[in-house]
């Protein structure tokens, strides 16, 4: 009997409540004292095709999904055949009579039950769309998880729709839990509610990153919905009301750029969530941005392209874009959270770097990091360690005091100019797209010039002080060091762990999460002293990879990179790492 | 006491002798005084363009942005601080070329700013491509065998898609066009000024000969500004007159900043920026259990 | 006594016909037989401000202009105190008594020439408009010129406006002839005709590249206007009805790379020409034209930035932007002629290049490129060398006999599947921007998505053999490797003949003008058999040096930068060398 | 002859069950069969969304692009290849929203090609967020307090922009619309089709029920379709009664593509491509001595 240790995967059709149940029963294995990591897994379209939603469970906190199932969960006769290789011995496939007419064939140490799930939800619920809750109610049932932290999330996520559907649900459940127990002794994955354990909140990366933003003072979010970055519009504009926000579903994605640049320069704390589509539509007024030196926050959750791509699915793949995007060069900032604590941090850190140095601050989430939940502690985002910090904002009263000439691009040692907000008498400028002098007037001499491309490039010396290097996890010495960044990070820890479980100082990785600019000195001495380093990056070019040696001039030895739109697993990279020492591919990669 | 000296500025001009937009300037700075708005009061928020470049030449918060862009810069500026006078002025390239669209949501969301549109139906700072509101057959170097597309009426499309005031100016008629700016800046919500402005450069046929004699008043007409087929109608006359004025006004259409439910406590930068309160954050995670 | 080997520079403000009577002369030299480099520089503005135009004047082809000044030619005061410092030991300054009120204070060796410039004009011409033919015919005069050849660009340029003016124009040059004769005996640089010369063409980066890409077969142009990239939307407009291509001036730049698009969707071969701020505009659709496979090209002739920056000036500051502009990867070409013999080429070559690989190709110019003219043999382009090369393409009678069905996307070992034309009922297909299966169906399997990823990519094996690798011009061996792109070929192949003229073997240089995708095997022999190497670039960052160091590991040496906005001169290249041998900036440059 | 079925595809659509874009591709088949054009003699492009994946579901040709571009990439098609009948087809994010810039320039060229607007206002793909033809008020996950922008007027604003052909349908009356497509088809130059399509899943409020009692037919009534003002008024008409049918039509203004004179000897893929003869080598040559 393995104990608080296993994967459940309900799976269906798009819209049959796959993805809501799934984070309902995430939610209440949470308020069970349980961890779990929780990934919906959905198609581009809004009926039909194949969800599905992981939800794996332990006593110990989650960075990763994982690949073996324990429960299966079938909403629909696809879902079967879709997942059955990964069901492991004494695992079991719940599934309902009415959508799989032929007895599914048998799977060797894997127990099919096959219920009336249908039935059971039209009985007890009135409708056939309740059968999410019935099957669930299975799965507390087989692995006798106590019911009632379900049924209090019944209670709370059903309760806008009326006492008729929570009741219906409460009996959807109970009925399922009653069936499953019937099966429970033959199955030997268990569920115990941990009752000493603290409530725990179950977070998503978008939830995380918008928490952050939020605490961090973001006042103004301008988006155009784009998947999977819209949620942050979502989240903050269900906050916006109460804690003061202003969001804007604009026009498109320039526009949602502008409004943010608008907004900033005015002297709000402004936030544009999107995707790779929505991102490249911003390059020319990132530029702006960039030339007026206006602070603005840019999140691109990625997605895999190239064009519309994949849209509900998973890429690293706008790391080199996103450092090099518009004309000509100036300094920008790019963050790559790894952990739904790193989003939390990114979300007001972007803010403070944004404004004490006066230009963009990027940050690349993903697919897979935006819909990810995780069971965290209460205390898991220091929301005292935020800090607003403005950088050289002028306060009225400097400004009243001011005794010469405001000059908005001042020439400064550390290439920032005291900004004044617009509204001041005394500090009547013009913000410029155009090269400019110290006052903001069109400039085109060459001395001027030179004086402010390298003004803003100076910006740089400072920029980099306040990056870190990668963070390394696993023992200080390894056979191998992983290299990667952003969202890979949970995937490979679990990695890394495992391949050191079977030979100690078998592996290690380096996670870089602040991207540009780059602190060399930290980045050229940790990369120096792996022995073997392998890139690990959901790209087909190992985009970090091609960073670090334009930067130190240091090759990986090896990528394991995926591109199939799916996020890495802890199996397939030691599957990788197993067939391919090397783990590189035949393809002209490092293009 | 603002006067129009307060909005003098050391740069000079770097437009040609008899452009147009030297007389936009001073109406803009006479209407400004006259409203009595200083130039810390006001932000002034421009695309790019010869017209564009006119927060140089003037004492004035300005933001020169990019081509096309001015309204979302502009709508986003409001959103932050509606206790500041915004104003768009930006070219016809600018406005009703690249921006048309950004025009068009502008006005249906009635965001309160000053639009004027300095419309010399020509690219200027280019040197003299056609425009979209050039005349059909203009040859200039992208349109050598005369253009084909046909103008966009910009008056027609800003009242069918529901601006609440609409207006065209004409700096050969300057203390009128002055007037119409401050009527604009009196205006609660997107009003637009076309301003028919003369490039002596590159629009010869389109200059202070061909309009002096065709524009009229038509507030000296019995022209209802609130009769919106009326104006509809108005704003096609083109030809031989030539109406200037006011074409529709409507009073009481609720800005989009009026209706945001956080501006309901004042301009959003004016509004207290600090860390969350702890019952804040308690609410904030305790949501996410 | 110098014969041809001169410079000569008329200035005057925007609004006086600096460019276009710079223009004439030029054209009028190459009549005379001679050999010029022309190069305006001028002001983002109509009126006012400081033009002006050099000529420099040779017996032999020219690569580039130079900084001293034999004959400054000043329309307004302020002419004279901007380039009085460039003026030779010999050198005369011609200007107008109207505008210089007060005599310049004197420059040793240097002859000052003060003319009525504006009478003459009003007396012969009838409007002081004329002072630039005036000053031109003083040039004549003062070198010694025969006057015919600037008599009939007079009566071809003035033709339009009839024959009045075209008269006046020829006694307002008699005038300056006159004039300038008197004070010939002073001035030691002389003009000859030399008529057993052959007429040679005076042309621009521009012309060069229009008249490739029209040899080539270039179809269909949409564009909005943007300096310096819309004079190739000019040229193909006037030259459109007569030579069969549709010419399109958008509503922004993300119609024209749409509109582009979809004509050469259609078939049609089709450009873009644009700057880099149009290009930014453009980056989603680039993507949407790699993933449906659909060849565009589209060419950027660079000016500084960031943003609006400076709109008539020049930088090489969007190479890294270009390569990864758009989400995620795909395959693109990257080409940048260095000369207007390449700009030719490169204007035939990239729509062969995207037919066959059906990705996008981009050719990077610049404002130097674009606006430099220089005088070439008639047979200079090499019009028979042209081939219009489609590629998989299937002709009608392909399709007629076809009997399976159609599959847009095949997979194919090349990753290029043979593409129909949409009109043939044998081929009924959708194009996708959505990932696809081979029949452009949507499919977001894993198994497709990484056939398909694999596909695109796989093409870089046969693109990478189109590519050379960097053209070497110097001595196979030198104490210092230059390495330079694009149009700093110029400058820097002078700079290099200079430094060996002194000290033979002191220097060469390697020209990279297939950027992307890049040959390893004779780029990484290039550059790592030189000694030392120092890049020469138009740019802040050494963006060039950057991308060689990401695919092979090797580091420059040193860099030459320049990001004033203007362009190298073999001069300032030198200076570089001599002040400092190492030659790089204290700026955090590599960032 | 061309019949429904030769349009039949193996891809079985993902809509939702009660759809209203079942009817509009319905009602294209029908209207393509009847008009006698054969899958080969069609281009369909569309945008991103719901809607936009429609050439997915029929045998067309066809270029499923960006979100807010078909219409740019339909023109470039259009000028081409105007051999080829061009559709596009779009949801009204992409048309309205987006991409309402590029309609109004599409609208002034009078681009040869039918525009079907899958109007159902709101997002569909993205899940349910308001779009731009939304009603105030409505609640979404962008507008959780209720949207604040009032709604684009698409045909108000066509006829204002100078389209020539301004129509709208309802797949509930789905004869009728594939009559009002066909009619489009036949229209020479820019046609508009608004299609007031339910959206069952995400906007409940203006599915089938809220429709059907209230569209009415234009044609049955005494409408003047040439009358541009009279048609101007009805595409304001909204609420108890919305009407349905043809608006606005006018021939006889010229194409775009009619006028480019190098499409005078055809359509441009049909031109030979060869390399320059010598004596255009020449005097393109010549040109630049
Ligand atoms: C994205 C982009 N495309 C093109 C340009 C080049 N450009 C600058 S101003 C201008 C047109 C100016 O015309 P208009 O807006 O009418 O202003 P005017 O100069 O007539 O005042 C263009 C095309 C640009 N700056 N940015
Ligand atoms: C540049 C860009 N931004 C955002 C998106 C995401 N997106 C896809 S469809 C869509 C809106 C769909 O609405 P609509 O056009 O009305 O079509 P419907 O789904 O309702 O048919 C959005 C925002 C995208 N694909 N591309
Ligand atoms: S070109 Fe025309 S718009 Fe520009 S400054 Fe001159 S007259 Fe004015
Ligand atoms: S979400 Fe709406 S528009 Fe999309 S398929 Fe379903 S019913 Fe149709
Ligand atoms: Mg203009
Ligand atoms: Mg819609």
């Amino acid at each position: 009997m393995t104990v608080n240790n296993m994967t459940i995967r309900i799976g269906g059709a798009a819209g049959n409540g796959v993805e809501s149940s799934g984070a309902g029963f995430c939610q209440a294995l949470g308020r069970a004292g349980l961890h779990v990591f929780g990934l919906p897994d959905y198609y581009s379209r809004i009926r039909g095709g194949h969800n599905f939603y992981s939800i794996r469970i332990s006593d110990r906190p989650l960075y990763s999904h994982a690949e073996p199932v324990h429960l299966l969960l079938a909403l629909t006769a696809e879902t079967i055949p879709r997942h059955r290789d990964k069901v492991v011995e004494g695992g079991a496939i719940v599934y309902d009579l009415k959508q799989v007419r032929e007895p599914p064939s048998a799977v060797p140490g894997v127990q099919f039950l096959p219920l009336p799930l249908s039935d059971m939800a039209k009985e007890t619920a009135g409708t056939e769309l309740a059968r999410n809750t019935v099957v669930l109610g299975v799965a507390a049932g087989l692995t006798g998880l106590d019911l009632s932290p379900m049924e209090s999330v019944i209670r709370q996520n059903f309760g806008r729709r009326g006492q008729k559907v929570v009741d219906g649900n409460l009996a959807a459940a109970d009925a399922g839990y009653k069936a499953g127990q019937k099966y429970a002794g033959d199955f030997p994955f268990k569920l115990r509610r941990n009752p000493s354990a603290p409530p725990r909140m179950v977070v998503s990366g978008t939830e995380a990153f918008s928490l952050g933003a939020l605490a961090g003072g973001c006042r103004f979010v301008s988006a155009y919905p784009m998947t999977p970055g819209s949620p942050v519009l979502h989240w903050m504009a269900a906050h916006a009301a109460q804690y003061g926000v202003v969001t804007k579903h604009t026009e498109d994605e320039i526009a949602a750029i502008c409004m943010a640049i608008g907004a900033a320069h005015m002297g709000a704390r402004a936030l544009v969530p999107t995707s790779g589509g929505g991102f490249s539509l911003m390059v020319e007024a990132l530029g702006l941005a960039a030339m007026s030196e206006t602070p603005v926050v840019i999140y691109n959750a990625q997605r895999p392209g190239p064009s519309t791509g994949l849209a509900t699915r998973n890429a690293q793949a706008d790391l080199l874009f996103m450092l090099y995007a518009s004309q000509d060069e100036f300094p920008r900032f790019l963050l790559a959270p790894g952990t739904h604590e790193q989003c939390f941090v990114a979300g007001w850190r972007a803010f403070n770097l944004a404004e004490k140095y006066q230009t963009p601050a990027l940050v690349l989430s993903d697919h897979y990091l935006a819909v990810a939940t995780r069971t965290l502690e209460m205390g898991a985002f220091d929301f005292d360690a935020v800090q607003i910090e403005r950088g050289e904002l002028l306060s009225p009263a400097e400004l009243d005091a001011l005794d010469e000439e405001y000059l908005r691009y001042r020439l400064t040692p550390s290439g920032v100019s005291p900004r004044a907000l617009p509204g001041h008498p005394k500090a009547v400028y013009v913000a410029e797209s155009n090269e400019h002098d110290p006052a903001g007037a069109l400039d085109e001499e060459i001395e001027n010039r030179i004086a402010m491309v390298e003004k803003r490039q100076s910006k740089l010396i400072g920029m980099v002080e306040e990056m870190s290097g990668p963070a390394r996890y696993g023992p200080a010495e390894a056979e191998t060091t992983f290299v990667c960044w952003g969202s890979t990070y949970g995937p490979l820890r679990e990695a890394v762990d495992l391949l050191n479980a079977e030979q100690p100082g078998r592996a290690n990785m380096l996670h870089f999460s602040d991207l540009w600019p780059l602190p060399l000195e930290p980045v050229t001495a940790a990369l120096a002293s792996a022995r073997q380093r392998i890139a690990v990056e959901v790209n087909a070019t190992a985009q970090l990879a091609t960073l670090l040696r334009s930067q130190t001039g240091i090759q990986m030895d090896g990528a394991i990179l995926k591109y199939d739109g799916r996020p890495f697993t802890p199996e397939y990279i030691l599957a990788r790492v197993r067939t391919d020492r090397r783990a590189s591919k035949s393809l002209p990669l490092d293009r | 006491m603002v006067s129009r000296k307060d909005f003098d500025s050391p740069n000079e001009p770097t437009w040609c002798k008899g452009c147009g937009n030297y007389g936009i300037l001073n109406a803009i700075k006479m209407a400004l005084a006259e409203q009595g708005l200083a130039p810390h009061q006001v932000l002034m928020v421009t695309g790019i363009g010869c017209g564009s470049k006119i927060p140089q030449y003037m004492k004035v918060n300005g933001f020169h942005t990019i081509h096309g862009r001015a309204l979302p810069v502009a709508t986003g500026a409001r959103l932050a601080n509606h206790g500041m006078k915004i104003m768009c002025v930006h070219g016809d390239g600018d406005g009703y070329g690249m921006g048309l669209g950004h025009m068009m949501h502008a006005i249906r969301r009635n965001i309160g700013l000053v639009d004027i549109i300095q419309n010399n139906r020509v690219y200027g700072l280019t040197k003299g491509q056609y425009s979209p509101t050039s005349d059909v057959g203009m040859r200039t170097p992208t349109s050598p065998e005369g253009a084909i597309d046909r103008a966009v009426p910009p008056l027609g499309l800003a009242i069918a898609a529901g601006a609440t005031f609409v207006a065209r100016g004409y700096p050969g008629e300057l203390p009128h066009l002055a007037w119409l700016i401050g009527q604009a800046l009196q205006h609660d919500g997107y009003a637009l000024v076309d301003v028919l402005q003369p490039c002596v450069t590159f629009n010869r046929a389109s200059a202070y000969d061909f309009y002096n004699p065709r524009v009229y008043r038509l507030q000296e007409t019995a022209h209802d500004v609130t009769n919106k087929t009326a104006a509809w109608e108005k704003a096609y006359e083109w030809g031989e007159r030539i109406p200037i004025g006011i074409f529709y006004r409507v009073e009481g259409v609720p800005t989009y900043e009026s209706q945001v439910p956080t501006l309901k406590a004042g301009p959003l930068v004016r509004q207290p920026l600090q860390k969350l309160r702890p019952e804040q954050v308690h609410a904030l995670c305790t949501e996410l259990i």
